[in-house]
């Protein structure tokens, strides 16, 4: 129980962070700012990889195997994506310098 | 030890976020997320009681492989739905997560398993299907291979939803009872699937990112719940800050698309909106209508900014408050030009007379003839209150009583902003197809009042 | 083609039709111009500045041969007599208001086009004589009116006293009206507008001037091209009753109403002026069509009891240098929009050559007040 | 006391020394008021309205009866015969250019207080003459050369093309001469300013025109009074120079420098006027004391290769309401401050008393250019 | 339970804090907060080990009454001290709770005793000891019960907080390895009260509100200390919440009273400033200087402005900052003049001019004669760039080169603001006694940057 | 330890919130804030009424008795002293209506 409440702290004070995290975002970062937190929420990615990896069943392992495949796509293809993103208009600050 | 990298992973995500809000600071955002993501998924598969490695680590390379591949060759302009998809993909696995974790209660057997954990079980797998359904049909839609990009509405449409949820948790309910594989498990992820499918139908094409966006919170709650379901802090923390944010930023984004944001979270945010009290034929077409945030972060991040004038203007005496905002922006290095198309307004000269006024420099002034060509280097073009003299019907349109009169070649910049109080004609009676192009964005208000607020959204940047 | 531009013969006019720098533009197009010596001094711009641009510096029969002739006023009746049959003659017609021009045109065989009747539509705007004229009218006679007044326009708060500023009121809100208006703001007077076309209290108000409402709304005040239509005596008496409430305090009148064709509508009259205080005064911008004011005798300053009535009839002359240049810009843009590869098509389905068409092929156009 | 205000008889002269709120304001005080018939009338201000004020309206002869006389200009020779020997008289008497009549004064005996010869310190701000006529000037300048000029002022960006703002160099930056910036700006001119005080640089540009400035650093060109002190000869040709590279793009000069009791300094040459463009207009604000132009006739144009130089000398009469308004109260200022109970005490400890006092128990004082 | 509870107390104080920093939503805000609180001490109380009620209701109750009395009957005026005082307290309280569980720690005798507890003790004793005593001393400069309200500053300063810091840190480290009552427990009080002194006696009596709320974020620390002492998640999340946010506020109000902030942090951010380039002769009279954001607060208050500008409005080019500011406040009810001295500027018609360029109607300029019997209802005036014109002692000192001269009778106004950059005389050279009136606040800066800054200040009120 | 990482999470996460909590604060409600947020840092009573309360010797049960009346008088005064603040202001709110 008392843990419980704990993890139930934790998540309530997240919210709230990630309320109050971002407030003002230009309309430029709203795609980029959306993949990257996409590839965030690819956290999953432990909660597959411990499924995978400590399995107790046949089924819970490719389960668990497809989730870790599933997951790593979305983390590794969303920061990959995002930085790509960010790459195109990192190009067009730095013609606003020159 | 794990939690205390969890913590760490999750600190990086939250600054990693809050960089990633600002155009400056976004490439290093990413990759402190990344590098917070890879600490956490290194501490796991080291201290995290993996057992059979060599699975897991043909997964991730399989997965990363996938993932890199994608990246590379999606052209930008599909951007959008490899979003959907790699989010799709992330609701899938926080669902098959769940699953598995209900094969080890199923496997275990064990009678005291906590009711706690069930019950994130069953919404992990409701919250992850619906993630995934409506993130394939958004990613289909989007490479339109489904439906086209229009929207497609029914009656009863919010009853069926409704509908379908209660009876999604009704077999949450049962599986909750009795947690192992069986029917009413499939059935919630049949029902969720169908949700999700629904939940994005409706939704036009131009409004997808939104709901991509949305859906993005969902797979971060769906995180969170399968963090509740394993017990670890780590996917609580990071899926609920997704979770959270992605909300916030889909209210944002609603914002800057002027939708409504509670109608995009039942779903069914429907057609496009009609542009005010815009004329009979206008209403079919869309416009992109902004506000003066919005707006003021576009004109700050500009290196060169026109403003172009008109009947509206003066109408509106906004000359002094242009001014402030022109000033402002110059304060901000931005550069200023204004052009003076020959008949705006209602007399010649009508639009020095005011501008002189509130005295703008002789210098900023442009004719026609002079800045038209420039046009295409502009960061934005400005337009207070003109509507005829910026009307590209006049070149294109043999048809147009203005056809063949000069006009300032506005909508060759690259993002034009339109101050007026609707999409009513000016002084020549016609329509300006102006304000339907990708590139502009109306900015509905009285002049003087869009123009202090802008200066007063600059300022507030 | 050959464009002849003689120097204006009207006593008291300054301008001319063509300035050096669109000489040179028609020039550089392959066109023959034909500038009489002299034509531009009056208006400051000297026979080098021709010759520079291209013309060919001629006596003053020469340029009445060209296939153009380009003039500001309309022709007198022994420059009407030069002109070649089949030749185009660009300029300020004024045809409603001298029949006996118009027929003497057509009996010579000119194509007369009207200047100042193009159509008040957006598109022929860069062409329009009548704004552009119009425009300087509304300058100069506000300059004209506080050069006369013996007060101070703007208000002056100083040690020695404060200077009320000077109240001004302008009657027709047209472009002349506008421009008026606009200049006695600048000026720092207190500024009203007054006109019967509904439009024009946004417009007025558009310049940040009060709009001077009567208690009465008109409707269908306005015709198609924009110009207002004659009123009726009842509601000209309606006018005078209300400018006559502001007259007493007001300093400087500037009267613009014009009906196209018609006499001016008449809107102050004796008594009204009486009304006024000494040393106020009235600038008659109609005055060449005969005034608004009962007492305007065009080209005179009449006192009558303290107040001086201008009858104006020669404000863009004033400003002959800026009035030239702009109105050479109208006939360049004219002529640049009917001569087609250096010939002359007139596509009589165009609005913008059928409207201001006023004489061709002998006859006298519909335009131009014929059958 | 008995006031007596004459009919200005100076030629051009329009202004009148005692308007008739001020009047009013003096009967008030117990003050016995002796005006000329029709001594207002030039400046709109009607006889009536004087006895309606309290005034005592009256023949050519009786004002200079009284114990106090005011004038506007100096007296001419006749007129000083009048006075009654310990008169007092007000006026601008510009006496250091006339001593003939300062002798004359103090001959007959009579007090005499000159209004344009104030200190110049923030107390005796309202009775300074010099300042009130100078500010007419300078927007009268403006105005009028505004309206000689065949171009118009403001920048105006039209269908017909575009109209060059009006290019307007000030030239002494003194009362006068931010007044005229002030009007220039107001009509939409482009305006610049040149002084040889340093402290005028900020003025000019609080006006929002820009200063002119020298390649050489002036120092010490001002006196305590604030006026400037004559330039020696090289400084002169500088400011000649600095002038010259301006004139060739100016439309509208506006020369107002002065030095007190001096011939103002010549800084627009013959060769210079000659470098000017053609229809541009030069408005000598110091042609009464001869003009900062070679070619300025004081009360004359002069056309020189298409440049006019207009010696202004009556800018106050042409705007004679105002003028003669802001001059009463000046009067009015000093002569309250003068009076106490009804009597005039003459305390020449008193810098306000002392420094204008010209002539007074028969003697020229110092002040005045006497002993 | 107690957990779940402390939970609910930490969310009410989030969405307390929240509604607390908008006017609007303050008063329901600080309800929420206090309603938070009564829950978390209900529970404790009830469910949080407690077993001799007695003396904590009875200390609760002392508390309350003091507590309550205080609040009651301090005047409004006194509400800054207040807060030091309170403040104070509750830095002493976690130092004492921190005690007390030091003497549990050391009545128990159990070895095993964490290291963390007891670091943590060291700190709560640390913090909490440094946030009473600069509490105090902030308290007692307020009331002007020490060394008035002048700054002290010596040299050195700073090398001897450091060092104090430094020997603090050697008595905790010495303590840590022998928790009990001793020498090194009484050092490091002792040192961190000396340290608490040293810390906010630099800072001018201005500047305590920005010192205070820097101590309230320490208390803040001071309590999530105390909470990491007794395991307490309640303490922890709520103290971290006040020390964090206490931080962000003190960096608000350090920009708002233009401040650096790392001065603060580090003490002695120094004397009051002085006048700018001010004359010599005023040097020693005291002028009290404000800035734009309390300015702006007194105006958008007021009911009726008179504006006296002058020959510095006219330098600084500032008429149109100044119609703007003016627009803004007559947005918000405010009544407008424009008092017109006959000689302001520096010719005849000076202000006329500008004030006409600026488009402020003709009926709001007053004369002179015409506005200054009214001078003595008018809330504000505001005097920009006018010297000359509003010295007073053109009517009371005979020996002044403009005595006699009319002046505008501004100083009869409730507050008169003076915008300036400096005590520099103006045209006559002389000085000004309107600059040292009680009534006076002088808002030194060019005359259309403070215009303007005026003007974003109302704005954003 | 686990447990002690737990709390550390609560503490970053909650301080992450406090940052992010207040961001743009019109100088009107400076005081009032501070003032409330001071009153909320009085959340220091629970331990001392668990020092108080639960008091192994005297000592401590002096000191938490102490600390309890210090702390209630943090509190109650903090938000009392809060609410008269905004009261005030509120008042003025209502007058400038009427
Ligand atoms: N310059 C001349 O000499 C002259 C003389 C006569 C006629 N014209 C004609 O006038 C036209 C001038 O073109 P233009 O582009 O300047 O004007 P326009 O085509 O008449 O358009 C002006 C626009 O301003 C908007 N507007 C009006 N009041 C407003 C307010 N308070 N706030 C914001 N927007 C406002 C109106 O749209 P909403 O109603 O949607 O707000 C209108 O569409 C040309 O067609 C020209 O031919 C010119
Ligand atoms: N009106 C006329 O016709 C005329 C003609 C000649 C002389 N005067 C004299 O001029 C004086 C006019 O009085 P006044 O009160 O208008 O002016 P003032 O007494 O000269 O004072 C002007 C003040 O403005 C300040 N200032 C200057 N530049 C500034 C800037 N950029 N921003 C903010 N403040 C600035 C100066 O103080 P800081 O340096 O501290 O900023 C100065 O003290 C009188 O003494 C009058 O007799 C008037
Ligand atoms: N789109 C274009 O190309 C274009 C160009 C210029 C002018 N215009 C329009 O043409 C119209 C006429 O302009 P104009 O200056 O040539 O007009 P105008 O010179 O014929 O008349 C001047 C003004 O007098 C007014 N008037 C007439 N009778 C009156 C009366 N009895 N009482 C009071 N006022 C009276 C008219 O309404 C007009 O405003 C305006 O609507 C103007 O906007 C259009
Ligand atoms: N405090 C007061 O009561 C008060 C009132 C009015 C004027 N003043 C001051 O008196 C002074 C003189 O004012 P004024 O208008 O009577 O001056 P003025 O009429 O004597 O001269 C006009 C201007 O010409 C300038 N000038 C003279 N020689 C010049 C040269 N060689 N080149 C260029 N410019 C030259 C002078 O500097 C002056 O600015 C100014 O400083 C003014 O501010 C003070």
């Amino acid at each position: 129980m008392e843990g419980l409440v704990m993890l139930l702290t934790v998540f309530v004070l997240a919210v709230f962070v990630g309320f109050e995290v971002i407030s003002k975002v230009p309309p430029t970062v709203h795609t980029p700012l959306m993949s990257g937190s996409n590839a965030i929420s690819g956290i999953t990615i432990l909660g597959a990889v411990i499924a995978a990896g400590a399995a107790v069943s046949t089924g819970m392992r490719w389960l668990g195997f497809a989730a870790v495949v599933l997951a790593t796509i979305n983390v590794v293809g969303g920061f990959a994506v995002t930085h790509r993103m960010l790459g195109m208009f990192r190009g067009k600050g730095r013609g606003r310098k020159g | 030890m794990l939690n205390l990298l969890y913590l760490l992973a999750a600190v990086a995500f939250i600054l990693g976020l809050k960089l990633l809000s600002s155009p400056r600071t976004a490439v290093p955002g990413n990759m402190l997320a990344a590098a917070g993501m890879f600490v956490a998924v290194v501490a796991t598969l080291l201290i995290g009681g993996v057992v059979d490695l060599p699975i897991v680590l043909a997964g991730i390379a399989a997965g990363a492989l996938v993932g890199a591949l994608l990246a590379a060759f999606t052209p930008m302009t599909a951007m959008p739905e490899m979003v959907a998809l790699l989010n799709g993909f992330g609701g899938a696995a926080s669902a098959l997560v769940a699953g598995a974790e209900m094969l080890r209660v199923h496997g275990v057997e064990d009678e005291s398993f906590a009711v706690v954990p069930v019950i994130a079980i069953a919404a992990a797998l409701l919250i992850g299907a619906v993630t995934f359904s409506g993130s394939m049909v958004a990613f289909l839609r989007l490479r339109e291979w489904l439906i086209g990009g229009r929207a497609t509405v029914f009656g009863g449409q919010h009853l069926l939803n409704l509908g379908l949820f209660l009876a999604a948790l009704a077999a949450a309910v049962v599986f909750a009872r009795d947690p192992r594989p069986g029917a009413a498990v499939y059935a919630l992820v049949a029902i969720a699937g169908v949700l999700g499918v629904l939940l994005v139908i409706p939704i036009g094409g131009a409004d997808m990112p939104v709901v991509i966006c949305l859906l993005n919170s969902y797979s971060g709650i769906a995180a969170a719940t399968t963090g509740f379901v394993i017990n670890n802090n780590g996917l609580i923390i990071s899926g609920s800050l997704v979770g959270a944010s992605g909300i916030i930023l889909t209210n944002i984004m609603c914002k800057a698309m002027n939708r409504s944001f509670t109608n995009v979270l039942f779903g069914g945010f429907g057609a496009t909106v009609s542009g005010g009290a815009g004329g009979a034929a206008a209403a079919a077409l869309p416009v992109r209508a902004g506000d003066a945030e919005e707006a003021a972060m576009i004109l700050e991040a500009a290196r060169s900014v026109v403003i172009a004038p008109g009947y509206g203007m003066a109408v509106a005496q906004a000359q002094h408050a242009v001014k402030e905002l022109a000033d402002e922006l110059e304060k901000r290095g931005v550069d200023i030009k204004y052009a003076i198309h020959p008949v705006a307004g209602r007399m010649p000269g009508h639009m020095n007379v005011l501008l002189a006024e509130a005295s703008v420099p002789y210098e900023q002034l442009y004719e026609m003839d002079q800045i038209n060509p420039s046009f295409g280097e502009t960061d934005v073009v400005l337009v207070i209150g003109a509507n005829d003299v910026v009307n590209p019907a006049a070149k294109t349109d043999p048809s147009s009583p203005i056809y063949g009169m000069p006009v300032l070649d506005v909508e060759k910049a690259r993002t034009v902003m339109v101050i007026k109080r609707s999409l009513n004609p000016g002084f020549a009676g016609i329509d300006n197809p102006l304000y339907y192009l990708s590139n502009t964005m109306m900015l509905f208000g009285d002049a003087k009042k869009m123009a202090v607020a802008l200066a007063q959204a600059v300022k507030s940047l | 083609m050959q464009i002849g531009v003689p120097k204006e013969r009207r006593s008291g006019e300054r301008r001319v039709a063509l300035v050096p720098d669109t000489v040179k533009r028609l020039a550089a197009a392959g066109h023959e111009l034909l500038v009489e010596a002299g034509a531009g001094i009056a208006a400051g711009y000297p026979d080098e500045e021709y010759a520079q641009g291209g013309a060919t510096l001629t006596d003053a029969a020469a340029p009445w041969a060209g296939e153009i002739v380009v003039k500001v006023d309309r022709p007198l009746p022994d420059e009407v007599a030069q002109l070649r049959p089949g030749a185009v003659l660009v300029a300020m017609l004024q045809h409603l208001t001298e029949p006996e021009l118009v027929n003497a045109l057509a009996r010579g065989g000119v194509t007369a086009f009207a200047m100042d009747w193009m159509p008040r539509i957006t598109r022929a705007q860069d062409m329009d004589a009548r704004s552009s004229m119009s425009t300087v009218q509304g300058y100069e006679a506000v300059l004209l009116g506080a050069e006369l007044l013996p007060r101070m326009m703007p208000m002056m708060m100083t040690a020695a006293g404060t200077v009320a500023p000077a109240r001004v009121l302008v009657i027709g809100a047209g472009v002349a009206g506008l421009s008026a208006i606009a200049t006695a703001r600048r000026l720092g007077a207190v500024v009203e507008g007054f006109d019967v076309r509904p439009a024009t209290r946004e417009q007025v108000e558009s310049l940040g001037a009060r709009f001077l409402a009567m208690d009465t709304e008109l409707a269908d005040t306005q015709d198609a091209q924009g110009y207002a239509r004659a009123q009726s005596d009842e509601i000209l008496e309606l006018e005078r009753q209300t400018l006559a409430r502001r007259l007493p305090s007001v300093d400087l009148v500037i009267p613009t109403a014009l009906i196209p064709g018609k006499t001016p509508p008449l809107l102050l009259t004796r008594a009204m002026v009486e009304s006024m205080r000494a040393g106020s005064v009235i600038v008659d911008v109609a005055a060449p069509f005969g005034g608004n004011c009962e007492l305007t005798r065009p080209g005179e300053i009449v006192e009558h009891g303290g107040v001086r009535v201008v009858g104006a009839w020669d404000l863009e002359s004033r400003k002959a240098y800026h009035a030239s240049q702009m109105y050479s810009r109208n006939v360049l843009n004219y002529l640049n929009y009917l001569i087609k590869d250096k010939t002359l098509a007139l596509a009589l389905d165009d609005e913008l050559v059928s409207f201001p068409l006023i004489t061709h092929g002998g006859e006298v156009r519909a335009a131009g007040g014929g059958a």
